[in-house]
Parts: C-alpha cells; structure tokens; sequence
C-alpha cells in the first residue's frame, strides 16, 4: 500500500541520466567532426565494459540488474570516460579506465548513490598517471592532419596499434594544445608566439574549440531542463576565467588567457556534465559555489604551475574529499532558526 | 662514550623533571566518563551485566574491567552508543547476561500476594508499594522491568507483562525499501 | 498589503474542482456513532457516562483531562452502548478507547444557550470553550482555548485565520467560507476578543476566488478590521509557519510557539466552531468533510463526529470499482484509513476514496543520488538528503542536529524525489525513534534518581538502627540474664554469616580499586538491609 | 625569505603530504579516522607534538649531538618525541576525558608514529636551518590533520553506504585513502 504523499511529480533517476547522455550528443558529434569517427568505438568500448562489469557486480552482491542497469549511469560514466580519453586510444586503455571507474569507484563504494568520488575522474587520473605517454597523444584534428585515417583504419588502429603503410604516428597525433602550451612555455618561449602554432584556434585548440562549444550547448540544455543548477558551471567557468584574465593580464607571456582556458582541455565538459555528477559532490548551494570555485582553481593552477597538462580530472577528485565538508559547513539556515 | 651517556642522562632528567611536573600539575580528580557512561545505560539497575547495579557496571567499563555488551535491557543501540562513546568497534551482545526482551512491567497477580515484603526490599527503584500482610502493588510507571522481584517472591505471584503497542506509544516502522526484495 | 515568500514549495495538480461544484450537503443521522476519546492533541477525554446511559444532543460525554485536552460531546441524543477499544482513524491502524452511542432518532437537543462573552471573565469565557471540546479542525487538533489563553509575556498583536487549504484534492474550508463567511468572521471577532489581537489577517489561496469574496463581502459586513488576503497558491503555503511567514514576513522561532512573535493562528473552521459555541451554545459535534476521489458524488458533507466513514461514503454515493481503499486527509499528508469501519473525527478533514488511476503504485525506491531536488523544495530550508542519509543508518543523534524536528512532514521532498525514496517515511520513523529513547533517557533518569534515594534511605535507616542498638545494649547490660537469647542471636547470625559466604559474587577478580571499593560500598549497604529483617 | 617559507609550509602540507605522498603515518590515519571529533583531536595532538618536536629535535642534534655523537640521533630524537607525547597524553586527559578516551592506543602511539620520528630524520638530511625545521614539522603535521580530518568526514559519510561485505570497515577506508593519494598526485610538480 502506498504511503503519503500519494502523488509525484520528477523525472526518474533514468529520465535524468538519459537526459544528461542526450546532453552530450552535439559534443560527440562535433567530436566525430573534428576527429573522425574514432571516437564512437572508444564511446561502444566505455558502454560495454560499463555495463558488463556493472551486471556482474550487480549479481555479485545480489542487487537487482535491471533497475540498476537501465538508471543509465553506469553509460553515463563510459561516455564521459571515454570523451575524456584521447579519441584513438588502444582498446585496453578504455576497457582499463572504465573498469577501473565502474568496479572500484563506483560498485566497491555501493554503486549508484554511493560513490564518494566522481568515478571518470577516478578512471581518467589512473590511466593518466600509469600511461602518461598514451594519455598525452592526442591525433590531430582531421582538418590539419597530413594524413586522413577512414573509419576502418581508425579502428585499426584502436585495436592493434597499427597504422595504414605510408603513415606515420607524427603524421596522425601531436600533443594537446595544453601540453603544447606546457612544453613550449618550459623552452622559454613566450605564450604570445607559441599561440601562433598551427594547433591553435581563434579560443584553444584548433578544432577542439568546436567540441568545447557542443558541450557547452549541451550543458545549456541541461540548465534549461533544471537536470542541473546554475551553480557549478557558473561558478566553476567564471572563476578560471577571472584567475585566467588576471594572470594573463599580469604576465602575458606566461599565462593564457581565458578563452584559451575555458575552451581547451576538459574546461567545458568539466563546468557541466563532470564537476556537476550529482553524487560526488555537494548539495548546498554555498556549498556547489565552493566546491565549482575549488575545482576552478586547482585546474588553473595544476595547468599552470602543476605536472600535468590538464587539472581537471585531480581537481575534481582533489575537491570530491572535501565535499562532505563542505556539506558540513555550508549547511543553509533552517527556517525559524538564527 | 661518556659524552654520550652524560647527554642521554641528562635528556632523561630533563623530561623527567618536565613531565613529573605536569603530572602534578594537571592531576585529574574522579572520572568524569563514568557518568557520560551511566548516563547511556537504561538504570533498570538489573545487574545481569554481572555488576550489582548501572553505577557499578559504569565503572567497570570506564575502568576497562567490563566490556560493553553486557547490558541486554539497553540491548543493541545502548551498546553501539557505548562503543560510540568509547572509540570502540561494537560487537554483539553477550548472551551469557541475557537477552533483550521487550519492555516489560512486573504485575502482582494480587489475590495471590501474601504481603510478605521481599520484593518490596528487591526492588531497587522503591516501585513497589505495601506493608506487612497487606497485599502489594506495582506502580506501574516507576518500574524498570528489571524482574529483582521475581526470584523472591515466595508465592510465584508477581509475572512480567510487556508493555503493549498502544496509539501513544506507537511508532513508525523503518520504511521497507523495495528494491532489494525486486527479482531480477 | 505586502506578502513575503517562504523557501520551497510544490505545485501538485489541485483536482478541487470536483468536489466543490456541490454546496455542503447534510447526511441522515446514523443510527450508531463512535467516539474515540482521543480526537485530539493532549491528554485522553476522562469518561463521564457509562454503558446504559441516556444522553442528549450535545451533552459532556467525556470531560478534558488537564490542560491540553478536549471533550467530547454527544453528536446526537441516544444511549451509550459501548465503551471499549474501537478501531480508530489513526496511521498506527491501532485500536483505542471509544463510546459508542445508539441514536434514538429523536436528536433532542439538551440544555444549551449562548454565551456572553464580553460579560464574563475571559478565563470563565476559555474555561467554558476548554468543555466545549473546540480543537484546531485543519487537521492538527490541538485545544484551542489553550491558544486562545492572552499571556501577558507573549501579547498577540495579529490573528491569522487560515483559509489557504493549500492540499489538493481538500475544500472543506473552501465550502465553509463561501456559505458560512459571515458565521467565520463573527467567530474570529470572538477570537480576536478574546486574544486581545490588534488586528486579523484572513489567508486565503489564490485559487479560491470565491471564498475570498464571500469573506470580503462578510467582512465588510463587520464592524471590526480584518484583512483579507489572498495568497500565491504554493504547497504547504497553509502550513501555520509558512503562512505566517508569507503573511507577516515573521519566523516562528524553531521550537517556540508563534505568540513569541505576537502572532496566533487559527482554522477557518475553527473560528467557525467558536461561533457556534458562543452564539448558539452548541459544542464541536460535526464538521465538515470534503469526500472526493473514485465516489459518486464528491463534495462536501456536514457530518455528525462518529460517523462510520464507509458510511460516509455510501451517503457520497460510494466507491467506484476500480477503488482500492480511503486515505484521510490530502494526497500529500493523509494517511492510509486501516478500514472503511472506523469514525469521522475532529480531524477528518477530508477522505478520499484512492485508485491506482488517481494515485499510482510507488515504483520500488531507487538509491539516492544526492540531487536535492528536496532541498530545492523544502518549506523550511533542511537538507532532506542529509536527513534520509542519517536516518537510514539509525543515525539519529545526527539527524536531530541537522534540525529532524523542524520538518513539518509536508511531504514536498518526496514528491519531487527522482528515486521514489519514501522520505517522510524515515523522518516519520527517525522522529518517533528519537522520542522513544528520550522517553527512555527520562525513565531512566528518574530510576536512577530513584536508586539513589532508596540506596541513601537504606544507609540512613541503618545508622539510625545502629544508634538504636546501641542504646538498647547499654541497657541490656544494666539489666544482664540475657545470655540465652544473646547466644541464640549469635547462632542466628553465624547461620547467616554461613550462607552469605556460599554466594559466590560473580566478575570480582581482576577489579580495579574503585570498582572493589564501589562494589564494597554496596555490600555493605546490602549488609544494612539484611541487617534489618 | 618569507616566500621560501611560505613554500615549504605549502609544499610540505599539499604536495608533499606526509601521509598521501610520503605515505608516512598511516597507523593513526587508518586508526583514528572514523570520528570526525576525534580525528580533528588527534590531528591537533599530532601538530604539537610534530611542531615542538621538530624544533626541539633539530636544537638536539645541533647543538647537544653535534656531528659527533650523530649515531645517538635516533635514539634522542625517540627519547624527545615520547617525552612530549607523554606530556600531551597528560594535558588531554585533564582537559577532554572524551577525547582521551577517543583518542585510546592512539594517543601514546604517537610515539611510534613513524611520521613524528620521519620529519626530525627529514630536518637533518635535508639540512633544515631552526626555522626552516620548525615549519617543516608544522606542515607536515597541517598536512597530515589536514588529510585526516578530511579521510574522517569522508569515511563519516561513508558509513551509511551500501558498501558490499567483505569491503565494509577497513577496507573500503584503504581503497579510499589510495584514491585520495591518486588525487594528491595532481599537486606533483606544482612546487618541487
């Protein structure tokens, strides 16, 4: 028998997660434009291995499959997983990084609900530290590419490494241009010329700009469907901004600026489909501003000061232990209290 | 060598000056965790926990002479309340000093009492009213249920009553939550 | 006048179309009334009649015990059939003490006039509505006359008379503004008096422009200034908190009582039970109940109190088929009625014969995923998640510390939950939890306190027998020849001293010096004890 | 001067954090995480201990020890350390008996605690100046409460979760402390 209140009105948990997978369509789309269909296998490879690793799990412990397996999340990880993965990287690199995010960040911790740290983050920092190299090689946008790789040979490649005769790997990969930027700025050269470089665009990343752009449309329709407050993009896009701005200002030839950051690396998917996972960060308010500004500065800083190209994914982790803090500190005035 | 036995001497003495001094100085008096202790336990004053009474068992537990499952009327949560209190991982119940059972209230079936006054004397919260060869009665809402009375009582008159589930002292249930009941 | 917000609040659709299209429709009086003695808030009614009884109409059947209490009174005249444990319209589903009266259809009324009121002591004024068995009808049932007391600490400036009815599905009070307005503003008059209130407020939804205007055109009627206020329409505006803070802009402090803020808070109905009393002399013997759902002819019924619920239903034009039960009260609040046999009471604001149609099962609750989408709409600003999370884990103490007991069960964090988690529910659970081991802490209190006083009793009786002793041997001594007896005593007490020593105290090696002189202490007051006999 | 302090009190505490970098100290980590109150405790019992005896160890071996007497280091150092440890126990008896009693093995323990004993042996091979050593030892300890009082709310939240069996309790703690030191690794390089 039911109990009050008899009524309900919300989306479900799937409605939601299917909602925020939707969200992310144009940026796989521009994706695919950009960088060839390559993507789409990381994207089926993420899929299966989530789901699959989810269900036997699920049946280890003895929870129910479907209702678990249809919430969407365990995709929802893959997908993010695999965008923020290099488009051709190798099979096993994907299959590693979702099992990694799927088994220990999210079903050792209970599963959905439960998980204290954002799993493709915790999958993305694994694959990062153990494979820098791979992690690091990114192809080059079809656009400037000296060679074009089909489809075929784009999956050729993601399974056996091997390239089309003719073809070298310089020819198909260079760094990221937030590597680039890392490497070129170590060999003293100022940010003003290395932006010269063919790998950039009128924001970041020559072609990569257009991803970010999707995302940001994407994230856009979450905010007007309320899957997600205005809290963290805001908080978390203003604040690189500004710490971006500021430094480039005061050192133009040390800092970019902040089209450069909001537009590069995983600033964008980041601001909407990551920092805002639901379970692994906080409710309050106050405490999303925190939390989005937190995340905002340790990605500036890691890409500017740190050892690693791109922030996001530590900073995010960095800032999921200090979530239930921040829950506990920035806890909202009851009403009728002082 | 000398040096070396001198400077560690020497280090000794000074922190042994040091630290006799704060010993002096912060001394503690009494134990302040053997009321934050007592205070948790139910005060049925049963002494199935081995101890002749909630105070006693307190100190004990503070003293790290009794462990804390030996309390079935606080049961299950007065435990974990313990081990919270404590620092300690919770375990379960010794049953060698009961089991919980649900609250109850000794009722003097009292056509049968004789008035002889030993569960007058067993009581250890003064629950039970009567005098000499008058017939005894239980107030009800003074009575721990800790069943000291029982053992006395030559007749065999006095019985533990549960309380029943009434409106007013009725609670809500945990919510069932379906989802792990859902067969694939 | 200006109007404030208060945090949250849900739109659930209002389905209150359906039952009022009907003016208040009267039914035949049963021929069996039931009438549990707990209709309110407080303390259980003290009998007044017995079995075999005959009453009539509107005479004292049970009087208020104490202060927070109310009576009750006969619906109609007949004799008392029963007084035993009934079946009551309660979410425990638990059976309670209820007098049951046979009607003799006559529904003769007995002694009654009506009060003046400005000519007597405004105590003697409470003390007669505290036996008139008038209680808040929005559905909480706390004794009015206890909040109608002025007290001179907490002066009441404003009165605020809820008309906002904000559940769906419920238009009880809705009906009763617009037929009975002038009926309401003339007990809010009575009220007010009565508080001592400067001015009074009525609040009323912006979704009932009817009863609105036949509360203007009342008040404008009226001598006296109150204010008519129509309110955004935002689940629970008719909570009494939230429409206080909407139509003050003030805060009930957590825990006080509004008059801290000079503001006191009524029902519609209430206000109109209180005129009936005063100017007519007549006790709260019916009310008005919305019947909506899967029945015939929803609408609103003036029901004599004790009326079989089913009753009521069939009078509605009973139940569709497809109807799988009755929930008392609204969608959001209500509960589950454990049978269609139990009666109307004070309380009984509204029944709704439920179906799946009308309210669908609750699909299996999925695992949090910490959206606070129940923060978002939560009326008094907690952190429904934080408090799920607690209390799922029976952890209460910290649930109580993110402010459980602030939570006014609205239901609004369910009803926007997209994992389904029946969140009142565990607040409902936790809640009770928390006042049973309170309970339990005081009872223990007091046994501890007890045990003191009996264990330093025993010490003292034990001196002073000593003393006694004492006295008695230097007497004996004078005397002497009584060396028989000494030696007998002397047996007697070795014989004791014997079988105290084949009692083998349990768990005293290994004792700390405290525990042993402690454990020591205690054996000798025992010593004191045996002593004695 | 005060830039190169500011450096090693802000290395010492987030890129070289004695428990999730150096992974020194993780006997009171795992032990007296589970209460948010206690670790905040322990983490405050810890800097004193840490700050007083870095300062004190350093005045030690500089000016008692000398390079002569270098192979007494450890065991003066220890000596020290169980000194102030003993004089903390006896200052958080007397002023929070709750803590004392949260707090249990643990206290004494810090004695034991390898990263009381690892920040003096760090002050002297990395020939820290007075100063430098005091701040050594006062991040390190900022560090390591920091870590811990942030691993006693995460597991505090923890505790409501559907965490399978055999991984409820130590476990998951262990997986989450090696999580937490995978995201402690984005500080490398920020400051050497």
């Amino acid at each position: 028998m039911n109990q009050a209140p008899y009524i309900s009105a919300s989306p479900s948990v799937t409605s939601i997660m299917l909602r925020v997978l939707l969200a992310l369509v144009p940026g796989i789309a521009a994706y695919v434009w950009v960088y060839g269909s390559g993507v789409l296998v990381s994207l089926a490879l993420a899929s299966i291995t989530a789901l699959g690793s989810e269900a036997i799990l699920l049946h280890f412990r003895q929870r129910p499959l479907m209702p678990f397996l249809m919430d969407g999340s365990a995709l929802l990880t893959a997908w993010l997983l695999a965008l923020a993965l290099p488009p051709l990287a190798p099979w096993w690199l994907v299959v590693v990084g979702t099992l990694f995010a799927i088994v220990i960040a999210k079903q050792l911790y209970g599963g959905l609900g439960y998980n204290p740290f954002n799993p493709a983050m915790v999958g993305y920092a694994v694959l990062l530290i153990s494979f820098p190299a791979i992690m690091t090689q990114w192809p080059v946008p079809l656009a400037l590419a000296h060679a074009q790789l089909g489809f075929l040979d784009q999956l050729h490649f993601i399974f056996t490494q091997a390239l089309p005769g003719g073809v070298t790997l310089d020819a198909i990969s260079s760094a990221t241009p937030l590597d680039y930027l890392k490497t070129q700025l170590k060999l003293q050269h100022s940010v003003g010329d290395i932006l010269h470089a063919p790998v950039f665009g009128a924001l970041g990343g020559r072609g990569f700009e257009v991803v970010a752009g999707a995302y940001l449309l994407g994230g856009l329709y979450l905010l007007q469907q309320r899957i997600i407050s205005w809290h963290i993009p805001t908080a978390f896009l203003l604040t690189l901004a500004v710490l971006a701005a500021g430094s480039h200002l005061a050192d133009p030839a040390q800092h970019a600026g902040a089209a450069f950051h909001l537009f590069s690396g995983a600033s964008m998917l980041c601001a909407f489909f990551i920092a805002t996972d639901p379970v692994s960060g906080p409710t309050t308010p106050r405490g999303k501003l925190l939390f989005a500004t937190g995340v905002a500065l340790l990605t500036w800083l890691i890409r500017s000061y740190g050892g690693y190209p791109d922030g996001v994914a530590f900073a995010v982790l960095l800032m999921n232990i200090c979530v239930p803090l921040i829950d506990a500190a920035t806890q909202p005035r009851v009403f009728g209290h002082e | 060598m000398m040096t070396a036995l001198l400077v560690m001497i020497g280090l000794a003495l000074l922190l042994g000056i040091v630290l006799g001094y704060s010993a002096l100085k912060f001394k503690v008096e009494g134990d302040p965790l053997v009321d934050k202790i007592d205070a948790i336990l139910p005060q049925t004053q049963c002494g199935q926990c081995g101890f002749p009474g909630c105070k006693p068992y307190a100190t004990a537990i503070a003293h790290g002479e009794a462990d804390i499952n030996q309390c079935p009327p606080g049961g299950e949560p007065g435990m974990r309340a313990l081990a919270d209190l404590l620092g300690v991982e919770p375990k379960p119940l010794n049953a060698e000093c009961g089991t919980p059972k649900p609250k109850s209230v000794a009722v003097i079936v009292e056509n049968l009492c004789i008035g002889c006054t030993l569960c007058i004397q067993a009581c250890p919260v003064d629950a039970i009213l009567g005098a000499a060869k008058q017939m005894h009665t239980v107030i009800a809402s003074e009575c721990t249920g800790c069943e000291l009375c029982l053992p006395p009582c030559p007749v065999d008159c006095i019985s533990m009553v549960p309380i029943p589930e009434k409106v007013d002292n009725w609670k809500w249930r945990y919510p069932v939550i379906e989802i792990k009941s859902l067969a694939v | 006048m200006s109007l404030f917000k208060f945090h949250g609040g849900v739109h659930p659709p209002e389905h209150k179309l359906k039952s009022t299209a009907a003016p208040i429709r009267s039914v035949t009086m049963p021929l069996r009334l039931v009438l549990p003695l707990r209709q309110h808030v407080g303390n259980v009614a003290k009998l007044m009649v017995a079995v075999g009884d005959h009453v009539l109409k509107g005479q004292l059947l049970a009087a208020p015990d104490g202060m927070i209490s109310a009576a009750v009174h006969a619906p109609t005249s007949g004799t008392i059939a029963a007084i035993e444990e009934r079946l009551i319209p309660h979410a425990s589903g638990l059976p309670d003490l209820c007098i049951t009266l046979n009607a003799d259809g006559e529904d003769r009324w007995g002694d009654h006039q009506p009060l003046d009121y400005q000519a007597q002591e405004k105590s003697a004024v409470l003390d007669a509505l505290r036996l008139a068995g008038v209680v808040g009808l929005g559905g909480a049932t706390f004794p009015s006359h206890v909040k109608l007391r002025a007290d001179d600490a907490h002066p009441v400036l404003t009165l605020i008379i809820n008309g906002a009815e904000c559940e769906p599905y419920i238009t009880c009070d809705d009906l009763l503004m617009r037929e009975r307005a002038l009926e309401i503003v003339r007990g809010i008059e009575i009220m007010q008096y009565l508080l001592g209130a400067k001015h009074a407020i009525i609040g009323i939804e912006d979704n009932k422009p009817e009863a609105a205007a036949a509360m203007r055109l009342a008040c404008s009627q009226n001598s006296i200034s109150i204010t008519v206020a129509t309110v955004p329409t935002l689940y629970p505006g008719g909570g009494a908190k939230q429409l206080i803070k909407v139509l003050t802009g003030l805060e009930v402090p957590s825990g006080k009582l509004p008059t801290t803020i000079g503001v006191q808070c009524f029902n519609v109905a209430t206000a109109y039970t209180v005129h009936r009393f005063i100017d007519h002399g007549e006790p709260v013997i019916s009310r008005v109940v919305t019947v909506t759902g899967r029945v015939a002819q929803p609408g609103n019924y003036e029901v004599p109190l004790g009326m079989e619920i089913f009753d009521l239903v069939q009078a509605a034009g009973g139940t569709a088929d497809d109807s799988n039960g009755l929930v008392m009260g609204g969608p959001m609040m209500g509960f589950n009625l454990p049978s269609g046999h139990v009666p109307v009471v004070k309380g009984t604001n509204c029944i709704i014969a439920s179906a799946p149609a009308l309210f669908a099962p609750q699909p299996p609750a999925m695992p949090c995923i910490r959206c606070a989408r129940c923060a978002e709409v939560c009326p008094v600003n907690l952190q429904p998640q934080e408090l799920y999370w607690f209390a799922r884990a029976d952890n209460f103490e910290k649930a109580r510390s993110y402010d459980l007991f602030d939570c006014i069960e609205c239901g609004c964090c369910s009803y926007v939950c997209p994992s389904r988690i029946p969140l009142v529910q565990y607040y409902r659970y936790a809640k009770s939890e928390i006042l049973a081991s309170d309970k339990a802490r005081q009872a223990a209190n007091v046994a501890r306190e007890r045990n003191e006083l009996r264990l330093a009793r025993i010490a003292r009786e034990k001196e002073e027998r000593a003393a006694k002793h004492a006295e008695r041997a230097v007497g004996a001594r004078a005397e002497a020849g009584g060396d028989a007896k000494q030696a007998a005593i002397a047996a007697a007490m070795a014989r004791a001293e014997a079988q105290k020593a084949e009692i083998v105290p349990q768990n005293v090696t290994d004792l700390s010096p405290l525990v042993a002189t402690e454990i020591k202490a205690i054996d000798a007051r025992r010593g004191k004890v045996d002593d004695r006999d | 001067m005060l830039e190169s302090y500011i450096l090693i009190l802000l290395g010492t505490v987030f890129v070289n954090n004695i428990v999730l970098v150096k992974i020194l100290g993780l006997c009171p980590f795992m032990g007296v995480s589970k209460k948010l109150e206690a670790s905040i405790g322990m983490g405050a019992a810890t800097t004193f201990v840490l700050t007083i005896g870095s300062g004190s160890s350093y005045l030690i071996n500089q000016y008692l020890l000398g390079p002569d007497l270098f192979y007494l280091r450890t065991l003066s150092f220890i000596v020290v350390i169980a000194g102030i440890v003993q004089f903390t126990e006896i200052v958080v008896e007397k002023t929070s008996p709750v803590l004392y009693q949260l707090l249990g093995i643990y206290l004494p323990l810090i004695t034991t605690n390898c990263a009381v004993l690892g920040i003096p042996l760090l002050n002297v091979q990395g020939n820290h100046n007075f100063m430098q050593s005091l701040l050594f030892g006062f991040g390190g300890s900022v560090g390591f409460s920091l870590v811990l009082v942030l691993f006693a709310s995460m597991r505090e939240r923890m505790e409501a979760a559907d965490v399978p069996g055999p991984f409820k309790g130590s476990a998951i703690a262990m997986v989450t402390a090696g999580l937490m030191s995978l995201a402690f690794m984005g500080f490398a390089g920020l400051i050497r």
